[in-house]
């Protein structure tokens, strides 16, 4: 029955799909298969909510790797009791990885780590150039967001932590530890009034400022830099504190250890993680200064080429898994304009 | 009826329904006693559910008028989506009926050609019509009927166009289905009585074609009031409909139980619209009138 | 304006079916005020006749007029006719009354005479109970009553009847025909009926229409056609026809005679003889009902003749009895009223034809 | 009447035009040189044509769909007509209840469906597999099966059965001789229904879909979270134009044989 | 084994439409091998009758036999009856041709037989051209035609027919009358006819059974019930009677005095006397087609009775006319074949009415 998650012909991948998954096929999991004879059955989700739902309903062993965003998820999956636990030694290319990366995961997990971190991004202000010109977008930051001109030109993600911590920036205050929260839920009301639509997907906010459905929005580092490549006069700002993210692949429990840990070692090969991070355009884990990153990931937005990412805030794990469950709710709420 | 045969069968409704019966007994009353009992449960901080009985959650979705204000929304936009599809949906179906063309099979089949693009890009590439530099707009602007684009996206009017386009097949083609089965004679008889086409059709045609435009009805009804991915994606940040809640429930704030409670309050809601559909337009009362 | 001769009048109406001409080259007037009878074989094009006149077939080529109006392209709702369909056509979702009701409807009669129209209209077709019922709760004879009924209580300028009686029991059907009449006269509506009973076109009709294969055979007032057919075809498809070939001699005095091919030879009238323009190759029509079988050898009169035969077969009629006889080698049929009893089979008998029974027709094929 | 058919006719056209707006939109797009669609389109190109070829994870789901919405409308035709006959043609006890219960699974939103089976199925410790996804495919189609099929059934004369039962056809062969083909159009349509709403899924497909399987929508669903790739429009394009073309070359074929047939036979 | 009796017998049989009772306490047999015909009046329940016989409308109370075997609850397709419905009952969808192969392809006839079987059924029913069209394409009659060769073909063991020949024409109503009596007599096959026609019943039946309002009110050898109906509903439903009510006086001879309400006095016979027991309240019936009439006061005979007359209407049959008579204050209707033309409207006349057709029933309603 659930044996057929221990067998170690093969184990179960599940991430992104489209270009990143198109990458990880061909430069990770079949030459992994090809040398070890385990061969990877992958699957995609489209958030890392409804993979948790679909994990939560599953039975132990079903699931084994996942591509998961922010410590925050990683948290969230230790909480649920999801966690495993690697054995570093198998994954010799973990010593590659950005220690600001793994730091935190660590932590969460009592020094013990159920994950590799893999890319990082940001998700900051995207405007286009044509109406907003870049010293206004440096000028007003997060603002730009709550501004009374662009009414009706505004977009944002439609999740809640992102809300929530522009939310926390438009008022003044530490993302991390936010005093007035009643402010915090006037600004997103606020901002609630001026936009045009929340999006959902990145193909989404692509194609709103794509075609100028909006002229400001926060979005992600790597799908801005898509659309710059395209051609389209878009900006993109990272305020200061900007938000900034990572991905991991997360290993669940009940996995065959021996069998992900290779896997994980072998997408850490430089050759695979800087074939993936030019297929998604955002920078690999890997430590800039321990590996030769190639030409294009030094101009990825959100690069840090310093390998310590202090110029970036994160989601404190602690502090937003503590208030999940109400803010969660509540913003469900006040996006409908309550 | 064949009722000397139906005695002498007592038993043959029950093998043609047990397929049926089984399926939907052990893939959906079965799955649906847990959900049930979830709603009974609660989330807690942490993540976990505890088990137990509460009625938290009946209580806050029973009493919340958040829940209610939004499933008064949904059930309006359900509303006029069906009334939308009937209308704008029985002229085709006719046309069909009675067309003497012998592309009758093609013209039906062409009405599910929508259904070959996902519909996520379908309701997306409403977008490409609609939207700021969207082809409405690019004519407008390339004939100088407008100097600058209008707004047109992202609001409740969008939100019945998706839902329309979207259910617009389905009713076409129940409602299509019985007008292909009434007798010509009968609108022959009453325009001999003196009805004009369109009488004749009020009082011939369109009760004889009741049952298909009832059960296109209650489809496209249905299903426009369980709908999330429509309003997600041509709606405003106001535009949810109740399915939206649901599913931000269950998978944005894993909590089951009251994912399961408001999944409820529609099941029992639209339940209640089914039994009245069996009693007073289902088969049983519209077959009375051609056994 | 000049009175109306017509009330409906067919001008070369053709109608074709892909390859198959169902009505041919149709000349056809039907006069105000009058009652004219289709009669005709199965098949022969009453019902696509009557639905053309109804609007409800198109006509191939032809024109249509109905009160001096060319109506080819006039929709059958301005026509103002009642229609009684072969199959009833009664609308399966509404009560019996809503389907009377229903041409009431649409003439702006108000609510409380409807009701009593309607009711009257039940109580004609003798089913004053039924007004809640729907269709599938009566017998297929209560349907085509309320079909007629339906047709009726819209009093209509011209009444389009097809086979409306053909599910009823003899008595019923009597009286409705006399109901009917009644109506047709009162109301002055001209009427077309179809009809597959004889005896119905004969007793009602003010002109008769026989038809064959798609055109009208003969037509004219009912004793008329029943007396002088023009063909064998009238003369067989009404009632029962002996007809044989013969030859004519010459006549002596008011009668002639008759050589028939069998041998047999009959007496025939002047009248007779000039019908056929004194042509030698005739065919002779006795009508079965024109003779007289009786034990006895005398003819009745002087302009009989009289043929000894035996009784092959009989077939009991209730008053009447239908007697298939051979006589010099020829077969005939008889229909005679029975007495007390009708004769037996293989008895030997005598017919007796009066001179003005035996009709000449022109002896090519028609 | 010509002035209301020709009315008819207009309107007829326009529903139809608004019904293939989109699908015009993301044929259009799938030949934009463009990755966004902005119109009007600035260039032409068939390069997502190509890598629609190349895309192995693409055309694999797409044969996964194809399956999964033939086998779907298979059963759930199947099995949908044979309760549709027994809610029209039979009386039995607890009929409007059942009649309530096969309609139900169109009234739960998806996601619920879709978690409750997959607690059901945690319950009985057994894997998710094809046949879940299918059945579970099964379940939610039903109910259109059933109303379209309903709808039709009961307009059906009851009498020509009667004569075929009278001529000595068991109800079975009945039903396979006069009354399916009586009913054809709304069996056609369940198919029609049950196909395109497999094929189309993607809630419950999402929570159903076993290790390995991907449909078109939830390999496009993963493929949105972070841009839309017109491979997927050009996909659309290859399967409407499959669509229309294919009805086309039939009638054209089936016009042609029969010509030659009424040829034939004139010549005997 | 022994020798069946009846093909089918209905023993108490019951039939209710919610509180509407069609067929009541119904007892009836259907001898092996004989034709019988159910007559009466539109909705007694003649159509329900067949349909419980053929297995399509549950019996509510009673039970149904087909040889001497209780099969109430037998599937309708294992009974191998052929049925001929009211409205025919074609398959839409099937060509004319498949229409009449079906039943045989049930009873695995290899095609080669099923071609030429349906081939010689078509032209029993006179329509050898028509097996590719679809029933659509084809006239009411023949449409009946094809129900009829459907189900004939079959060589079925019961054959239900309820009317038809209903949409037909005379004379191709006899020839297929003929047709059916020949293969009915060739297959042995028992038959059920419902017809309206009482000429077609009389002509054909073994068993006549004469039905009103869900009973059977008079069953018996057609000659039978119609020179002695059991009621004045028999009596007036057969044909046409003049009924009376009266008083018997004491007989003289072979012949007594009838005494009618009105005051007219009729002569009747011993025979007749017996049979109302000598009771002295009586109704006379004096068919319409048995009372002779003419210019002539004298009696054709002793026992006739003369009674003189003047003629108010003449309906015009053909062959017959029928006469409304007023005499001595009362109505009377007489049908008499017509010599050369009928008496005219206005006309004095006697009617002459031998004693032996004065049929007394009980004087009790019924
Ligand atoms: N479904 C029904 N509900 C109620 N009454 C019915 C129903 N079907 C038939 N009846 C009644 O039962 C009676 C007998 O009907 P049936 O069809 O047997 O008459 P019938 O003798 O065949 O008459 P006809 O000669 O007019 O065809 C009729 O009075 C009819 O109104
Ligand atoms: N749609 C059709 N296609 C081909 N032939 C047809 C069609 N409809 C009728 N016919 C033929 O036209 C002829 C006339 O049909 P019509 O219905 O007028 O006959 P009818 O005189 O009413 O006969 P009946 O007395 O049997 O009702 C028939 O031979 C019939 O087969
Ligand atoms: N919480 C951060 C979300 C980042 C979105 N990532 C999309 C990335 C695809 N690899
Ligand atoms: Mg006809
Ligand atoms: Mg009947």
């Amino acid at each position: 029955k659930s044996a057929k998650a221990a067998t170690p012909e093969q184990v179960r991948f599940d991430g992104w799909g489209g270009v990143v998954s198109e990458a990880f096929e061909k430069y990770a999991f079949e030459p992994y298969t090809k040398k070890t004879g385990i061969k990877v059955v992958s699957g995609t989700f489209g958030g890392a909510d409804e993979y948790l739902a679909r994990v939560k309903s599953s039975q132990p062993g079903e699931f084994n790797l996942a591509h998961l965003s922010g410590v925050f998820d990683y948290a969230r999956y230790h909480g649920l009791g999801l966690s495993s636990e690697l054995n570093e030694a198998n994954i010799p290319n973990l010593k590659t990885v950005i220690t600001s990366l793994i730091e935190p995961l660590r932590k969460i997990s009592d020094g013990k780590l159920s994950a590799v971190p893999y890319d990082y991004g940001t998700t900051g202000i995207a405007y286009n150039r044509k109406h907003i010109s870049d010293d206004e977008a440096r000028a007003k930051g997060a603002k730009l967001m709550i501004d009374d001109a662009y009414k009706g030109k505004i977009g944002g993600w439609a999740e809640w932590k992102t809300r929530i911590w522009y939310g926390a920036l438009q008022s003044d205050q530490d993302p991390n530890n936010i005093g007035d929260m009643e402010a915090v839920w006037d600004m997103i009301r606020k901002n609630r009034d001026l936009v045009l639509k929340y999006w959902t997907s990145g193909a989404e906010l692509m194609s709103l400022l794509a075609e100028e459905e909006i002229y400001v929005t926060e979005g992600w580092s790597g799908r801005i830099r898509a659309l710059q490549d395209q051609g389209h006069d878009i900006g993109y700002y990272d305020p200061k504190g900007g938000l900034g993210w990572q991905e991991c692949i997360f290993v669940l429990k009940g996995s065959p250890m021996a069998a992900c840990e290779e896997l994980l070692n072998f997408m850490l090969e430089p050759e695979v993680a800087i074939a993936v991070a030019e297929g998604q355009f955002y920078p690999p884990a890997l430590d800039p200064k321990k590996v030769e990153l190639g030409k294009i990931i030094p101009t990825l937005p959100a690069f840090d080429p310093s390998g310590t990412l202090d110029g970036l805030s994160f989601f404190d794990p602690a502090y937003w898994n503590k208030n999940e469950a109400e803010w969660s709710k509540k913003f469900s709420r006040v996006q409908r304009g309550y | 009826m064949a009722a000397g045969v139906a005695r002498a069968q007592k038993h043959a409704p029950w093998i043609l329904l047990s397929p049926s019966l089984v399926t939907i007994g052990f893939l959906l009353i079965i799955p649906m006693m847990f959900i049930v009992v979830y709603s009974f449960w609660l989330r807690t901080a942490t993540g976990a559910d505890q088990v137990g009985f509460y009625l938290d959650n009946w209580q806050e979705v029973l009493s919340d008028r958040f829940y209610r204000d939004i499933l008064l929304q949904t059930l309006k936009i359900a509303f006029f989506t069906t009334i939308i599809c009937a209308v704008v949906g029985y002229i085709p179906a006719y046309f069909v009926a009675n067309t003497k063309m012998r592309s009758k099979t093609f013209l039906l089949i062409m009405l599910m050609l929508p259904f070959w693009i996902s519909y996520i890009i379908r309701t997306m590439s409403w977008i490409n019509i609609l939207g700021t530099s969207g082809a409405i707009n690019g004519l407008l602007l390339w004939v100088g009927i407008i100097d600058s684009p209008l707004n047109m996206l992202y609001n409740q009017t969008t939100v019945i166009l998706g839902l329309v386009h979207y259910l617009l097949p389905f009713m076409i083609l129940n409602v299509y289905v019985s007008l292909e089965g009434i007798d010509k004679n009968l609108t022959e008889a009453a325009e001999s009585l003196g009805c004009n086409g369109f009488q004749a059709f009020r009082e011939v045609t369109l009760p004889l074609s009741f049952p298909g435009l009832a059960a296109g009805s209650l489809l496209c009804f249905v299903l426009a009031s369980g709908t999330y991915i429509t309003p997600l994606i041509l709606g405003g940040p106001r535009d949810a409909m109740f399915a939206n809640l649901v599913f931000e429930a269950i998978i944005t704030q894993l909590n089951w139980p009251l994912g399961s409670a408001l999944s409820l309050v529609l099941l029992v809601l639209l339940g209640a619209l089914v039994v009245i559909y069996t009693r007073y337009l289902g088969v049983d009362q519209i077959a009375k009138s051609f056994r | 304006m000049a009175e109306r001769q017509h009330a409906v009048e067919l001008r070369n109406v053709v109608k074709r079916y892909g390859e198959f001409t169902a009505v041919k080259k149709m000349d056809l007037t039907v006069p105000e005020n009058s009652f004219v009878t289709f009669l005709g074989p199965s098949g022969c094009g009453k019902t696509t006749t009557l639905r053309m006149i109804a609007g409800l077939t198109d006509i191939t080529e032809g024109d249509l007029v109905i009160r001096d109006r060319r109506v080819n392209d006039l929709p059958i709702h301005k026509r103002n006719l009642g229609l009684v369909f072969q199959n009833y056509a009664l609308f399966p979702h509404k009560t019996i009354f809503d389907n009377i009701a229903f041409g009431l409807k649409y003439r702006n009669v108000n609510k409380a005479d409807i009701a009593q129209k309607v009711k009257s209209a039940l109580d004609l077709v003798q089913l004053p109970h039924v007004a809640d019922r729907y269709p599938n709760q009566l017998s297929g004879g209560q349907q085509q009553r309320i079909a007629l009924a339906r047709a009726i209580v819209i009093e209509p300028d011209v009444l389009l009847l097809d086979e409306p009686l053909s599910a009823l029991d003899a008595n019923l059907r009597e009286e409705m025909r006399v109901e009917l009449k009644r109506i047709q006269r009162e109301l002055g509506v001209a009427t077309i009926f179809v009809t597959h009973d004889q005896s119905e076109a004969l007793a009602m009709s003010d002109k008769l229409v026989v038809m064959k294969d798609g055109i009208v055979e003969q037509e004219g007032q009912p004793e008329d056609v029943y007396n002088n057919p023009s063909s064998a075809f009238v003369a067989d498809f009404l009632g029962h026809s002996n007809i044989f070939a013969g030859t004519l001699a010459e006549p002596s005095g008011e009668t002639a005679p008759v050589q028939l091919e069998g041998g047999t030879t009959l007496k025939t009238t002047i009248h007779q003889i000039e019908r056929v323009n004194r042509q030698q190759n005739i065919r002779a029509v006795i009508r079965a009902e024109k003779i007289m079988v009786s034990t006895n050898q005398n003819p009745t009169s002087n302009d009989s003749t009289s043929i000894p035969g035996r009784i092959k077969t009989v077939d009991y009629l209730g008053q009447m009895a239908r007697y298939f006889i051979t006589a010099e080698g020829q077969d005939w049929q008889v229909i005679n009223p029975i007495d007390q009893h009708p004769f037996g089979e293989g008895a030997d008998i005598f017919m007796h034809i009066p001179a003005r029974n035996c009709v000449l027709l022109p002896g090519h094929h028609d | 009447m010509t002035n209301g058919w020709s009315l008819i006719r207009i309107a007829t056209i326009l529903v139809y035009l608004f019904l293939f707006a989109p699908v015009a939109v993301v044929i259009l797009l799938a030949f934009n040189a463009n990755q966004f669609g902005s119109f009007p389109i600035e260039g032409f190109s068939l390069r997502w044509f190509d890598s629609l070829l190349h895309n192995d994870a693409i055309v694999r789901a797409f044969k996964t769909s194809l399956l999964l919405g033939i086998l779907t409308s298979a059963i759930s035709t199947t099995i949908g007509t044979m309760a549709a006959v027994a809610m029209v043609r039979y009386d039995f006890p607890g009929k409007k209840a059942i009649s309530s219960l096969l309609i139900a699974p169109i009234l739960i939103p998806e996601v619920v469906l879709a978690v409750a089976l997959l607690l059901f199925l945690q319950f009985l410790a057994l894997p998710k597999s094809f046949g879940l996804l299918l059945m579970g495919h099964v379940v939610f189609t039903l109910p259109f099966v059933l109303l379209v099929v309903q709808a039709r059934l009961v307009s059906i004369r009851r009498d020509v059965e009667e004569a075929a039962m009278s001529l000595g056809a068991t109800p079975i062969q009945t039903f396979f001789e006069i009354t399916l083909p009586l009913m054809l159009p709304a069996v056609m349509a369940g198919m029609l229904f049950s196909f395109t709403i497999s094929f189309d899924d993607i809630t419950g497909t999402l929570f159903w879909k076993p290790g390995g399987v991907e449909t078109v929508p939830t390999q496009i669903f993963a493929m949105l979270r972070n841009s839309i790739s017109p491979e997927i429009n050009a996909l659309g394009a290859v399967m409407v134009i499959f669509t229309v073309a294919m009805p086309l070359v039939a009638t054209a074929i089936a016009r042609r044989v029969s010509a030659a047939r009424i040829k034939a036979s004139k010549a005997k």
